[in-house]
C-alpha cells in the first residue's frame, strides 16, 4: 500500500480533497478559505479544484458560519465549517450549544446536523490570549457534540475520516502547534480511526499518562527520553472519551497522570479523573495528578510558561513515585 | 382551487387556529396544559404567506406559527400532541408547548433562542441553489428579534450569496413588553436596504393584502432565487405567553372580535365577495369548536414518552456515558 | 435587629433596591426588567423607583446587553445585567468569555469590570430544554469570572451584597426553581456572605455532601429525613471553591457524594472530585460519586427523571456504605 | 494651535506612524518582533478623526490604529512595549503585538475578536450620558467588521438610546483576503440608515477631508449626543499582518509612494498651502527615521516580563487555585 510522508496540514488537505472528490454534498465554508487557502494553507487548492460553490469565502461572521452549515447539513448536504481560530468560535457558541447539539434531540430525530467543524486550536504560536485557547472542556460539556483532536498527521486523516462519514455534529480540534511540526507515514488510500476509541502510544506498568492533541508528542518524549515504564493513552476522541482503555490501564498501573494544555479547573482532565476515582479508587496507588495549563487567559510573552513541558511532568512523576 | 374555495378554506384555517388558541389558553388556566404562547392575531399574515407556498417549499417558522402550520395541512393531532408533550409528539415530549416541528409538511423544529432559525434558513436556501432546486425558504421571526446577531448575520449571508429565501417578520408590534419603537427606530422593511436586499411592507391584518404580496414575492424569490424581507404588520392580541400579564406594561389596542381583529376583516370581506354568508360562517365556527374539543379530549388521553426516551436522540447511537447514566436514573 | 420572612426574588429585589438606593453607579439592564418587572418579578418595582435610565428595558440582543454592561462597568458604573434565561447568554457569550474575564488581564489592570450579571437558570419549572439548562460549568472554566448560586433567600441577598462589591465580573446564577418556593429570615439591614467560602449546612462524620443551588434543599431534606450522619457543604461560591471546607470534611469522613442538577461530564463534580483524589486520597474510604443530571439535553416532560432526587441520592449512599 | 501648526503635526504624526510601520514589518522578517498588523494607507483617516477630538474623549480602538494613538499623544514606547510584550508594556506582555492599550490617553485595550469593542463602546457612551459629561466615544473597525453580530447590536442600541458615540468604520476594502464587494452588498455607510443612525462617507486618504467630516462630525455629536456612523474609505497598502501574504488573492491597487498613498496626497496639499516645503518634508522623515531607530533599539533592550505577572490581574486579588498553580509552574 503507497503511502506518504506527510505534515498535519497536508493530511487534513488531502482528506478533505479526497471526500470532495468522491461526495459533491461535501462543502467547505469558512473566512479566507478559498482564494487565500486558509491562513494556515489547510484548504490550499480546493477552491481552484472544486469552485466557488463547494469552497465558500464567507463574510465575517463566525455565528452565520455555523449557522449556515448546521441548515446545509438539515437539507443533505456535509458542511465543512472552518472557524479560523478556535478562540472566535465564541461568537457562534449558541448556534453550536442551541441548534446544532440539540436539533436531533428536540425534533424526535428527525433532522440531524453532520457537520464536521475544523478549527485550529491551542498554543505554541505566540499568538496570546485570543489566538491561543484550548477550549475543548466548553464542547464537551454540551451534550450532542462529539469532540476530536488528533496528535499526528496519520491520526488526523483518519479521524477526519471518520467524522465526514458520522451524521452528528463533530467538533473537529487541531492542535495547531503541530500542523507542521511533525510528519508520519499516511497511506494514499482511505482509512478509517473509530470515534471514541482511543490510542495506546506507548506501553508500561508503572503509571498512566492520559493526554491527547499537542501533550501527546510532549509526554510520549518525556516518557522516552526518561525511560519512564509508563501507559500513554492518546484518547484521539474528547467527547465521548474511552472509558474503558483507561479503566484497563488504571487498574494495571495504579497511578495517573493527565496531561493537557488548557485550564485545570474544570478542563478534561477533571472529568477523566472523576471517571477513575469512580470507578478504580481501589486500585489507585497515589493521587490523580494533572499537569495542565493554569486558570489564566494565555499569555504572549510567557507562553512557554502557560503550556505543560517535561520539568513539569517529571515533578507529577516524582510526586507519584514518593507517594507515601 | 378557485379563488373564492381558496379564500374559504384559508378563512376555515384562520377560524380553526383562533379556535385552537382559545382552548388551550383555557386548558392552561385549568392546569391541562403547562404553557402556551397564543397566536391571536396572526392568523391573517400566517395564512396569507401559506397560500403563496408549493408543498415542497421549506419553512424556518417560529413558535407562534400555529395557523401557517394548519394551513400547509399539519394535522391538529399534531400540535396538540406537541402542546401535551405526550408519546405520540413527533418531538417525543422534548420541548416546551408551541415548540412545533413537523417534517413530512417541512416545518423545522422550533428552538427558543429567538431568530436564530435565519441563518438555519439561510444555508437551507444554499442547498437549494447548490442542488438547483425550485423550491424556496420561508423563515419567520418577530419584531423584536429583528435585534438580534442572527438576523444580522442571516439577512447579510442570503444577500452576499443571493438566496432564496424569505424573511417573514411577523410585527406584532411588542416584544414581551417592549413596544417596536423601542426596539429599533426605524421600520422593519428598511433594514433589508442596508443589505442590498428589496423589503416590503404589507397589512398583516388583511388577508386579501397579505396574499397579494406574498404571491408576488414567492413568485419572484423563486424564479429570481433572490431574497426578500417582508414586513407583515400585525398586533399581539394576546398576551405574550401564559405566562404574561399584559396589564402590567399596556392596553390592548386591538380587541378580539373588534374591527382590527384579521378574522372580522376577513370575513367582511369575504362577505362581500360572496365567498361566505353568515351561516356559513356561523357554521365554520361551530365545526371548528367541535372539532377542537373532540381533539383535544382525545389527545389528552395519550400516554405520556416513556422514560427510556430521554436518554435518545443526543447522538445516532447513545454514547457508553448516556447508556450508563440511563442505567442509574431508570 | 429586624428581619422579615422573604422569598428569593424578594430578597434580590430588596437587595438590589438598597444598594440602588445608596449608589447610583448602580444600574440595571436587560430585557422586560422595567415596567413589566423582569419574567420571573425580581426587578418590579425598581423601574418605577429609580427611572427609566436606571432600570432599562433593552432591545432583544444579550450581546448587547453584556458588551453595554462591559462598557458602563470600564466607565465607572456598576451595572447589573439580566439576562432572561441563562440558556440565552450563549448568545452573549464571547462577551463574557473574551471581553469581560480577560478584560483586567489583557490590559495589564489597567481596566476592570465590575459586574454583577443576573441570570436564572436550572429545572424544575417545565421548561424543556431552553428555559432549563444549568450551565455553571461554562463559567467557572473560564478563568477571571466569578461564579455565585444562592440556595436560600438569606444567602441571596449577602452573596448578592458582597458581589456587588466586588471588582470584578460576577455571573450571579439564581436557581429559579427555589425563587418562591421557600423563605428564610432576611434581615433588614445589609450584611455580606464572603466570596469564596462555603457554608457547613448539615454536620456528621460518615459522609460528605459537596453541592449548592437548587440541589442544597433536596440534598439537606433527603440527609435529615433518613438521619444521614452526614456533612453537607453548600458551596455558595461555584468559583473559586472553597476547597479547603471540602478538604477538611472529606478528611474527616472519608466518603464523598456530589450533588448537582447540570449534567455530570464536565460538570462542577468533575472538579471537586478530581480536586479532592489529587490530596485526599489516603483519607477516601470509598469511590468519590456523583448524583447529577444527565449528559442529555433537558426534557420537557421528564423533567423529574432528569433532576437528581432523593431515591437517586440515597442509591450512592448505599454503595458507598456497601463499599468493600 | 494654528492650522498650518496642526496640520503639519498631523503630518509628522503620519509619517512618524509610517516609519514606525516600515521599522516593524522588518524587524518582524529580522525575527526581533512576532507579529504585527500594518497600518500602512490608513494614517490620513485616523489622523483626520484623530484632530477633531478632545483629550477626554474615549477611544475603542482596533489593532490598526497606530497613528491614532501617536496622534493622540501616546509615546512611541508604549507603542513598541506592547509589540515587544516587555516588562514595561502596559500590558505586561500579555498580548499578542498590535493589541495595545493606553488608559491615560483615553485608549481601550485592544481585543482580537473583532467589533466586540463596539457594544463596549455603545456602555462608555451612556455611562456618559448618564453622567451628564460632555466627552464624546469613537469607535474603530474595519470593513469586514460590519458584518459581525457586535456591529448589529452595538449601532442598534446607540441609536434606540440616542448615544454619543462615533462608529468610525476604516474602510480599507479588504477583510483578509475578502474584498469589501464581497463582505456586503452596500455602501458602508448607508447601513447607518437602517438603525436610524446618520451615516456619512469621507475620503479617509485625504487628510483635510477627513478632519472636515470629522470636526463637524464630532461637534454634533458632543452637541447632540446622537451616534453617527462614518464611513472613512482608504485602502490596505500592506498585508493583513506579517503572516499574511496578499499576492495570494490580490493586486495591489495603491503602492507606497504612489499618488494614491495618503502620506503623498497631504504632501501635495500642504505643499500648495505653503505649509511645508519639500525640505522640511524631508528633514521630517529623517527626524523620524532617526526616533524610531533609536526608539526601537532602546526598548528592545527591556527585560521581559517576569514570570511571576503571568499570575496577576486574572482576578484583583488572586484565588487560591492561581496562587497553587503559580506554585507549582514557577
Ligand atoms: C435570544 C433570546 N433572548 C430572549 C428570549 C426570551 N423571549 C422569548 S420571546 C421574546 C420576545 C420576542 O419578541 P418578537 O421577536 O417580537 O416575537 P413575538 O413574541 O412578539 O412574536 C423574548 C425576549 C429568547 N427566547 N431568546
Ligand atoms: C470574530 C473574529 N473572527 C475572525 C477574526 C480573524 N480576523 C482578524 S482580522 C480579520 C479581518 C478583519 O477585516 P476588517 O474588519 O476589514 O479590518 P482590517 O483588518 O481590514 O483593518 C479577520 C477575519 C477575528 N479577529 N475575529
Ligand atoms: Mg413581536
Ligand atoms: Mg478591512
Amino acid at each position: 500500500m503507497s503511502s506518504k510522508q506527510l505534515n498535519m496540514v497536508q493530511a487534513i488537505n488531502s482528506t478533505l480533497d479526497s471526500f470532495m472528490a468522491k461526495d459533491d454534498s461535501v462543502i467547505l465554508l469558512g473566512e479566507d478559505i478559498g482564494k487565500d487557502g486558509g491562513v494556515f494553507r489547510v484548504t490550499e487548492g480546493l477552491q481552484a479544484k472544486y469552485g466557488t460553490e463547494r469552497v465558500i469565502d464567507t463574510p465575517l461572521v463566525e455565528l452565520g458560519i455555523v449557522g449556515m452549515a448546521i441548515g446545509m447539513a438539515v437539507s443533505g448536504l456535509r458542511p465543512v465549517p472552518e472557524i479560523q481560530f478556535q478562540d472566535f468560535i465564541f461568537t457562534a457558541f449558541d448556534q453550536l450549544v442551541n441548534q446544532a447539539a440539540k436539533m436531533r434531540y428536540r425534533s424526535g430525530g428527525s433532522y440531524t446536523v453532520p457537520m464536521v467543524l475544523r478549527t485550529p486550536y491551542g498554543g505554541g504560536i505566540k499568538g496570546g490570549l485570543y489566538h491561543s485557547q484550548s477550549g475543548e472542556a466548553y464542547f464537551a460539556h454540551t451534550a450532542g457534540l462529539t469532540v476530536i483532536s488528533p496528535s499526528n498527521p496519520y491520526d488526523a486523516k483518519g479521524l477526519l475520516s471518520s467524522s465526514l462519514k458520522s451524521n452528528d455534529p463533530i467538533i473537529f480540534l487541531e492542535p495547531k502547534r503541530l500542523y507542521r511540526s511533525i510528519k508520519s507515514d499516511v497511506p494514499d488510500e482511505g482509512y478509517e480511526i473509530p470515534i471514541g476509541k482511543a490510542s495506546l502510544v506507548h506501553e508500561g506498568d508503572d503509571m498512566t499518562f492520559v493526554t491527547y492533541g499537542s501533550a501527546v508528542p510532549l509526554v510520549v518524549n518525556t516518557v522516552s527520553k526518561n525511560n519512564l515504564n509508563a501507559d500513554v493513552i492518546d484518547l484521539r476522541t474528547i467527547m465521548p472519551y474511552d472509558g474503558e482503555t483507561i479503566l484497563n490501564s488504571v487498574k494495571k498501573t495504579g497511578k495517573v497522570i493527565i496531561v493537557h494544555e488548557a485550564p485545570r479547573t474544570l478542563g478534561m482532565g477533571a472529568e477523566i479523573s472523576a471517571f477513575i476515582s469512580e470507578r478504580a479508587i481501589d486500585y489507585l496507588m497515589g493521587p490523580i495528578l494533572r499537569v495542565t495549563g493554569p486558570d489564566t487567559p494565555f499569555p504572549y510573552r510567557l507562553e512557554d510558561y502557560y503550556m505543560p513541558n517535561e520539568t513539569r511532568i517529571l515533578k507529577a512523576v516524582k510526586k507519584l513515585q514518593e507517594f507515601r | 382551487m378557485d379563488e373564492k374555495e381558496m379564500f374559504v378554506n384559508a378563512y376555515k384555517t384562520m377560524v380553526l387556529a383562533r379556535t385552537l388558541d382559545r382552548k388551550i389558553v383555557t386548558a392552561q388556566r385549568q392546569g391541562r396544559v403547562g404553557f402556551y404562547t397564543p397566536t391571536m392575531g396572526q392568523e391573517a399574515l400566517q395564512v396569507g404567506m401559506s397560500m403563496a407556498l408549493d408543498k415542497d417549499d421549506l419553512i424556518y417558522e417560529y413558535y407562534r406559527d400555529v395557523p401557517f402550520m394548519l394551513h400547509r395541512g399539519v394535522p391538529i393531532e399534531t400540535l396538540i400532541d406537541q402542546i401535551m408533550g405526550n408519546s405520540m409528539d413527533n418531538e417525543k415530549g422534548r420541548q416546551m408547548p408551541s415548540h412545533y416541528s413537523a417534517k413530512e409538511y417541512n416545518f423545522m423544529s422550533v428552538q427558543s433562542p429567538v431568530a436564530t432559525n435565519l441563518p438555519l434558513a439561510v444555508g437551507a436556501a444554499y442547498a437549494i441553489k447548490y442542488r438547483k432546486k425550485k423550491n424556496i425558504v420561508v423563515t419567520t421571526f418577530g419584531d423584536g428579534s429583528t435585534s438580534t446577531p442572527d438576523f444580522h448575520a442571516a439577512m447579510n449571508l442570503a444577500a452576499v450569496f443571493d438566496l432564496p429565501v424569505i424573511f417573514l417578520c411577523e410585527n406584532n408590534k411588542w416584544a414581551i413588553s417592549l413596544p417596536v419603537e423601542k426596539q429599533t427606530k426605524v421600520e422593519i422593511w428598511k433594514k433589508a436596504e442596508a443589505y442590498g436586499m428589496k423589503g416590503v411592507k404589507v397589512d398583516g391584518n388583511d388577508l386579501f393584502a397579505m396574499y397579494e404580496v406574498a404571491k408576488a414575492e414567492v413568485e419572484k424569490t423563486r424564479n429570481s432565487g433572490e431574497p426578500v424581507l417582508i414586513e407583515a404588520v400585525s398586533y399581539r392580541m394576546g398576551p405574550h405567553s401564559t405566562s404574561d400579564d399584559p396589564s402590567k406594561y399596556r392596553t390592548d389596542t386591538i380587541k378580539e372580535g373588534s374591527e382590527g381583529d384579521p378574522i372580522v376583516i376577513a370575513e367582511k370581506k369575504l362577505k362581500e365577495k360572496g365567498y361566505l354568508n353568515d351561516e356559513e360562517i356561523e357554521k365554520i365556527k361551530n365545526d371548528a369548536k367541535e372539532l377542537v374539543d373532540r381533539k383535544f379530549e382525545e389527545r389528552e388521553k395519550v400516554s405520556p414518552p416513556s422514560p427510556e426516551t430521554m436518554f435518545q436522540d443526543v447522538y445516532e447511537k447513545p454514547t457508553w456515558i448516556i447508556e450508563e447514566e440511563k442505567g442509574e436514573i431508570l
